[in-house]
């Protein structure tokens, strides 16, 4: 009969070492920098895993060429499942519980907008590698920095490209109720309809699954051209149904999204996903630097994959030009990171990382969006196109644009 | 001291650590950790008035998390949309209330920046800072929401009187399901799966006893969210001691027997289901302006079976034991996500956590039927009655009525 | 747009009549001394298709409530709908393209198909145990998953007809584990409250099973290959094959209606499962017992048949069917350890509408549901929206279903057991 | 004074005329039995003065007032009170909660202390009081009988509807209950006894009631039911088992 009496406040007892029992924060060493991927559903994991790979390679690599202040590194990677309020409360976590100095990664745009808040307001520096959403640099917060392309200049090359294709007339965009798929396909439609292109967007929610009903819709419709603006699963679903249902990338001009670039997946998820269009940023293969072509051997012996994805090139160097900010700010401080941010010249696996637009110069007086604020002005867009079955990403052609093309896009009749 | 007193004891300590450990603890995570337990007296609250609608009335509901969610989304968009300003702007809808403007800003829905503003943004880029727009008050969204929770409570609680157990569960899955394809389609006015931002509870900071708080400072909200639950329990404790209790209790067990001895099932069932839905709607419209965004994924079903697990893993027919049991198991949750190794074997309890949750729950459901917190409380409320009986039948001078051959 | 006020003034119309006559005819019916069971469906019915010039009528001579009365207006009432819907958006492909709108049924019903088996085990579930499974999801989802490992991962190069079959052996072995451990309290009244503890365990387990599979297999979308590529056919000949067309994943009919290959093989290894099923139901000792169950349990167990082997077998096999769906269809979607939540709420929706425990109710609910997902998506004007309310349309139906005739379809009208209880 | 009136109830279950213009009336404290065969609409009666289920037509008054439309916790309140023929105790509630339900459904205002010591009253004639905390599952069967006519006096109806209160009862236990009916009614209650056990009925009724089919063939004293051919022919030939409850499906019907 006593036992519970004595059980009581030993389960408030335990609760209390459970509070005492959390590490608190080890004063400097290592310097702790948090990593932001989607790594389970709903958020694109294939994605996410990707870019959790490269971070800790990353990591690696920076600690081998000796750390950051005389410290090594230690990259901490969080799950965001590409749900806002899980990416804000694990921002929280990352900058109160690990106690991280800045904070790399991120993937999907609403988490991205979502968590951009929390960190600009405790002074902690973001570097986003993938959220492509304009919002994200466009408030101008202080400590928000972007190397993914803008939204807005990602979906230039997609409609431009789908407007020079021979004979496109009607466009028909398939786009996810998010905050990437919805001003992505606007952009979509304006490009294109100044073009004299009309077009129709279809809205699916991301879970969707079974999508027969809107690929009858999309090909009733007998649009000359696809734009899938579809991520994760749901993008490879829509390839491959469209596929089975006599109108996928074999019958008809298709974009598809980004998360094909990774082949294995791909292939697997969309087995007639041969002569799907897709947009790439970074330059290609052929022409990496050393650094890059390193990084991709490193990238590929540790995956088994053939080439390495562009967001996972993104999400190494997010977390290199934190690195290099650290130490030539010769702090951890925030606002002394944003500073040397402000003025940093990266050589990354994507090519120079500087941002033009800060403190020093506002957007505006280049004549140009809100946007472009702590925005890196320089990813190279291609886009590619799987000309042979079974290929690996890495040897995708490059149709567009001249400067790194590779090969001739084939247009399906 | 008995047991009774016992019980009172420790529910007062429990209150008196909770209030003063902001206080007390002072470590590096501090923020994270007070996170947690705001979330966990979002949750407590939840998982409390769910068990008086399941556990106690017996109304075995699957939409709590869509009326958390209306509660939510009410005050979302009454911030959203509605604002005061002292000039018109000429672009919006507004109506001129005394000296002020009520501005009702256009739906525009999901854009990048580069794309269409509202007609609120233009004006204050018209006038470039000159004029000063006042947001809604909070409490009055929060209010909104509450009320609309309840209003939805009232209609489905109407619409389900004559459902039973498995056909009421289908019925309240379908209708949190509606509203949340609904909320994910219409982007134009709810941002769909973007979710909607809104304002934090203290906007502009809050002064308490001369110290002052910003709007991300946690001490406010931990505050506020535990006063909520205190409030809830108070009220269902309340609801549970009075007639209400003993009358939802007696329709769950046998809904025809209560009828026929007077009571007034119909009322009772009904009001159960407002009562919960308006706490359940105005824990959500809090816990959306502390979190500071709304999204159709938090009326999922996997939210709603955390809740369902966190009752029955606390005791399902115990509100208290309910809400004890969320806020432990979302510490747990939480502060489990370290992984550890066993045999060389790494187990990532960020992902294992949550199966061994399920397991828990199970386990639970299967061999502890009233929950784990439940027995304790029991064994101080109740541990008189099993005395007494024997008692009763040790003494050799009652002559009990003893069952032999008796069907019932 | 502007025609489109006719849709929803027609909506209003036919909504308000339908309110009016459930609500009044069986207040005749019960003055009138008569029986009113289906009454309230009948008073919608006739009201919505009618209104006023129908619901007088009935009032004044209140016939008997046959099939016939409950059909017909049924009918004519969709059939107003569909007129309105033409007029209010002549331009929708669901009015002026005769082709898409038969790709459309044609899909619809063959993936209706495939829902109607999936359905068809949770009423075998229901009708034998008396519970909801609410973990029959993550039996389609652990069915697909086994197809993929099997064929890909373990064992690649197997063919993925053998992998469907482990994937059933397994499910229907942890499906009976776990009817054993788990589900016996239900059967000698240890319980006070067996429907909700039914409820509550099956969802522990769907909650376990999901992130089980999510943390061994992580949650990359995985997809098994085709079972079978069609054959290349061109009939009547290869310049004008206008009669049928394949390509491997492909086939196209009468030059319009195209029929994926997945969707086909799936639907029809369900219809040869169905058989199988009725087979074993009607013709073998077991199903019979199994049926002797289901409707009687005392008198079953009176004539010698062990209602708790019985019970296992039933969870087991209901178990498996979903995973069997979920085998199949692997080849046409990509699987992720959340998949199986829309399809389980599909299969709520379509037992209701079958009604609680009936096999054919469950497999007419599912083309019916099949037809209205596709109606739903294919017609709903705004393209931006069609998709995001899927999940809704089913659930509108349930809601009607269980405000008009909560017995379903073809329900029993006393599902086995007290606690099949409405 | 007492008094409830039927007139002309008339009830049907799809074809089935369960009910055919029954009317019979109560007047003061009478203990009145009421027999029939299985399906003679015993329960239907039942269920239909207690509101649960509505007549086709017909009425019934008590006290003056009319009650064949109000639903059941109305008609509760109004003065009548039932048992159910499986019984039905909460289980999981308190033999004291069991007992105040009735009393603070039916007074609002009603005094805790008060309704306490009445319920420890009650519980002191059914000699139950040791048990007041523990919950009725715990109770055995015949214990959970003697609360569900606890619960009847708590309500303090003025008339009574007890529907095989003897089915299945250890005889001691009959005892109790036959002391109940007595005293009861002696308290100025009207009782209506549905039971298969003449030897009961016979016992302590002063006046029968005959359903047959529907039909109310005989209302009278029991002596020359017990002597009416149309009886005799009818029903006290033969005695069935027990017959199967269709409560429910009655309902269900009705829905």
């Amino acid at each position: 009969m006593g036992k519970i009496k004595i059980i009581i406040p030993r389960i408030l007892i335990t609760i209390l070492v459970i509070f005492a029992s959390i590490q608190a924060y080890a004063a400097s060493c290592p310097i702790k920098i948090g990593g932001l991927a989607p790594l389970s559903a709903p958020g694109s994991v294939t994605g996410g895993e990707a870019m959790r790979e490269a971070m800790l390679l990353a990591e690696r690599d920076i600690n081998a060429k000796g750390g950051v202040l005389g410290c090594d590194i230690e990259v901490v990677i969080t799950d965001t499942e590409g749900l806002p309020e899980k990416a804000a409360a694990m921002m929280q976590k990352l900058i109160t519980q690990d106690g991280v100095v800045a904070v790399g990664g991120g993937y999907h745009s609403s988490v991205g907008v979502a968590s951009k808040d929390v960190a600009n307001s405790r002074g902690i520096p973001v570097v986003f590698a993938e959220t492509w959403n304009d919002t994200i640099t466009g408030d101008m917060q202080k400590y928000i920095f972007r190397i993914a392309p803008l939204s807005s200049w990602a979906s230039g090359v997609i409609w431009k490209f789908a407007a020079q294709a021979p004979g496109v007339k009607y466009v028909a965009i398939v786009t996810e109720n998010t905050d990437y798929g919805i001003p992505a396909a606007k952009e979509c439609v304006e490009g294109l309809g100044s073009k004299g292109i009309s077009s129709i967007t279809f809205g699916v929610d991301i879970g969707t699954q079974d999508f027969a009903g809107i690929v009858e819709r999309v090909k009733a419709e007998r649009p000359d051209y696809t734009i899938v603006l579809l991520t994760g699963e749901a993008g490879f679903n829509y390839a491959q149904q469209a596929a089975d249902a006599g109108f996928g990338p074999q019958d008809t001009m298709f974009h598809a999204n980004q998360a094909g670039l990774e082949s294995k997946a791909w292939w697997e998820n969309v087995p007639d996903g041969n002569l799907a269009f897709m947009a790439r940023i970074g330059v290609p293969e052929t022409m990496y630097s050393d650094s890059a072509l390193k990084l991709a051997a490193d990238y590929k012996a540790n995956t088994g994959k053939d080439g390495i994805e562009s967001y996972a090139l993104e999400a190494y160097d997010s977390i290199g030009v934190i690195a290099q900010a650290i130490n030539e700010a010769g702090s951890t401080d925030g606002d002394a990171i944003v500073t040397a941010l402000e003025n940093i010249s990266h050589d990354g696996v994507l090519g120079r990382i500087y941002f033009p637009y800060g403190s020093k110069k506002s957007p505006s007086e280049d004549g140009k969006g809100s946007e472009w604020w702590h925005q890196w002005p320089d990813p190279a867009i291609t886009m590619v196109q799987y000309q042979k079955e079974g290929e690996p990403s890495n040897t995708m052609t490059i149709v567009y644009p001249e400067v790194y093309k590779t090969g001739d896009p084939i247009y399906v009749d | 001291m008995n047991r009774q007193q016992t019980l009172w004891l420790i529910s007062i300590l429990i209150i008196v650590f909770f209030m003063t450990f902001p206080f007390l603890y002072g470590r590096r995570d501090y923020d994270y950790i007070m996170h947690v337990l705001i979330t966990g007296f979002f949750y407590a609250i939840l998982a409390s008035s769910w068990s008086m609608l399941s556990g106690y009335a017996g109304q075995f509901s699957f939409g709590h998390m869509a009326f958390m969610g209306l509660g939510a989304y009410g005050t979302a968009l009454f911030s959203h949309y509605f604002y005061l300003s002292p000039v018109p702007t000429n672009l919006c809808t507004e109506f001129e209330i005394g000296d002020q403007y009520f501005i009702i800003k256009d739906a525009i829905g999901v854009t990048s920046s580069t794309l269409d503003q509202d007609c609120l943004t233009k004006a204050l880029a018209i006038w470039d800072g000159s004029v000063q727009i006042t947001p809604m008050p909070i409490w009055i969204g929060i209010l909104l929401g509450s009320m609309l929770g309840g209003i939805f409570g009232l209609l489905i609680g109407m619409l389900v009187l004559r459902l039973r157990a498995a056909y009421l569960a289908l019925f309240t899955l379908g209708f949190s399901e509606i509203l949340r394809a609904t909320i994910s389609a219409e982007i134009k006015i709810t941002r769909g799966q973007a979710g909607i931002e809104l304002p934090y509870l203290f906007e502009n900071g809050i002064t308490v006893f001369g110290h002052e708080f910003s709007k991300t400072d946690k001490i406010p909200p931990y505050y506020v969210m535990f006063f909520l639950l205190l409030a809830c329990m108070a009220v269902l404790a309340w609801l549970a001691k009075s007639r209400f209790g003993l009358f939802v209790r007696a329709l769950r067990e046998d809904e025809d027997a209560a009828a026929a001895l007077g009571v007034n099932t119909v009322r009772f069932k009904i009001m159960v289901f407002v009562i919960t839905s308006t706490m359940a709607a105005l824990a959500g419209a809090v816990q959306a302006h502390y979190v500071g965004i709304i999204t159709p994924n938090n009326l999922m079903i996997l939210q709603m079976s955390l809740v369902v697990a966190m009752a029955v893993i606390g005791g399902l027919e115990n509100f208290a034991a309910a809400a004890i049991g969320a806020i432990i198991i979302q510490f747990l949750l939480e502060l489990l996500r370290e992984s550890f190794v066993i045999g060389g074997v790494e187990v990532d309890m960020t992902l294992w956590r949550l199966v061994f949750f399920g397991a828990l729950l199970m386990i639970t459901l299967r061999f502890y039927r009233n929950g784990l917190i439940t027995p304790i409380i029991e064994f101080f409320t109740r541990a008189h009655v099993a005395s007494e009986t024997v008692e009763k039948r040790m003494d050799p001078k009652t002559e009990d009525v003893e069952e032999e051959g008796i069907t019932g | 747009m502007e025609y489109s006020a006719i849709f929803w003034w027609t909506t209003l119309w036919l909504l308000f009549w339908g309110v009016v006559g459930s609500i009044f005819t069986r207040r005749v019916y019960l003055r009138k001394d008569l029986d009113t069971s289906n009454s309230i469906l009948v008073g919608s019915m006739v009201g919505a298709a009618f209104g006023p010039v129908g619901l007088v009528p009935l009032w004044l001579k209140t016939p008997e409530i046959s099939r016939k009365l409950i059909l017909i207006p049924a009918f004519v009432s969709v059939g107003i709908m569909m007129i309105a819907f033409a007029l209010a958006d002549p331009q929708n492909n669901c009015v002026s393209n005769g082709s898409f709108v038969a790709s459309q049924i044609t899909n619809g019903l063959i993936i209706g198909i495939i829902y109607g088996l999936m359905a068809l085990g949770l009423t075998l579930i229901f009708s034998i145990l008396g519970i909801v499974s609410f973990s029959h999801g993550e039996f389609y989802m652990i069915g697909g998953m086994l197809v993929y490992y099997s064929t890909v991962v373990w064992f690649p190069g197997l063919h993925p007809v053998i992998g469907v079959l482990i994937a059933c052996l397994l499910t229907f072995m942890l499906g009976a584990v776990f009817e054993r451990l788990f589900l016996t309290p239900l059967y000698d009244g240890r319980i006070d409250r067996p429907v909700e503890y039914g409820i509550l365990i099956t969802f522990g387990l769907a909650f376990t099973l999901q992130y089980f599979v999510q943390a061994v297999g992580g949650a990359n979308p995985v997809k098994a290959k085709r079972f079978f590529d069609f054959p290349r056919i061109r009939l009547p000949d290869k310049a004008d094959p206008w009669l049928i067309k394949t390509s491997r994943g492909n086939m196209e009919l009468f030059d319009t209606i195209s029929i994926s290959n997945p969707r086909f093989v799936a639907s029809v290894i369900s219809i040869m499962v169905l058989l199988g099923l009725l087979y074993f139901l009607y013709r073998t000792w077991t199903g019979k017992a199994l049926r002797a169950v289901s409707q009687d349990r005392d008198a079953a167990t009176i004539a010698g048949i062990n209602p708790h082997h019985m019970n296992m077998l039933a969870f087991a096999m209901g178990g498996m069917i979903a995973a069997l769906s979920g085998a199949t269809l692997v080849q046409a979607f990509s699987w992720l350890p959340q998949v199986g939540m829309i399809p389980a709420m599909r299969s709520f929706v379509i037992v209701v509408l079958g009604g609680l425990g009936s096999l054919p109710g469950a497999f007419i609910g599912g083309i019916i549901i099949g037809l209205v997902e596709a109606a739903g998506t294919g017609c709903v004007p705004d393209p931006q929206k069609a998709s995001s309310y899927i999940p809704a349309y089913g659930m509108i139906v349930l809601t009607l279903t269980l405000l008009l005739r909560p017995t379903g379809l073809l329900g029993r009208r006393f599902a086995s057991g007290t606690h099949g209880k409405l | 004074m007492i008094e409830l009136e039927v007139k002309n109830l008339n009830k049907r279950f799809g074809g089935l005329h369960v009910l055919k213009d029954v009317s019979f009336g109560i007047k003061g404290a009478e203990l009145i039995g009421l027999i029939g065969p299985n399906g003679a609409g015993k329960t239907t009666l039942t269920n239909i003065l207690d509101g649960a289920i509505k007549p086709n037509s017909g009425t019934v008054y008590l006290n003056g007032q009319r009650i064949d439309q109000l639903p059941p916790f109305e008609v509760a309140k109004v003065g009548l009170g039932r048992t159910f023929q499986v019984t039905r105790s909460f289980r999981r509630m308190t033999v004291l909660e069991n007992l105040y339900v009735p009393a603070l459904a039916k007074h609002v205002a009603a005094d805790k202390t008060e309704v306490t010591n009445k319920a420890l009253e009650v519980l002191d004639f059914l000699t139950m009081r040791h048990l007041r905390n523990e919950y009725a599952q715990a109770l055995s069967g015949g214990q959970q009988k003697l609360l569900e006519l606890g619960r009847l006096l708590m309500l303090d109806p003025d008339i009574i509807i007890l529907d095989e209160p003897f089915a299945g009862v250890h005889p001691t236990l009959m005892e109790i209950i036959y002391e109940y009916i007595r005293k009861v009614n002696e308290e100025g209650k009207a009782i209506v006894l549905i039971s298969h056990q003449m030897d009961s009925i016979f016992s302590l009724c002063k006046r029968l009631l005959v359903l047959n089919y529907g039909d109310l063939i005989a209302d009278g004293a029991p002596e020359d039911v017990k002597n009416d051919p149309v009886v005799v022919d009818a029903y006290l030939g033969k005695d069935d088992d027990e017959n199967s409850d269709t409560t429910n499906n009655e309902k269900q019907n009705s829905a």
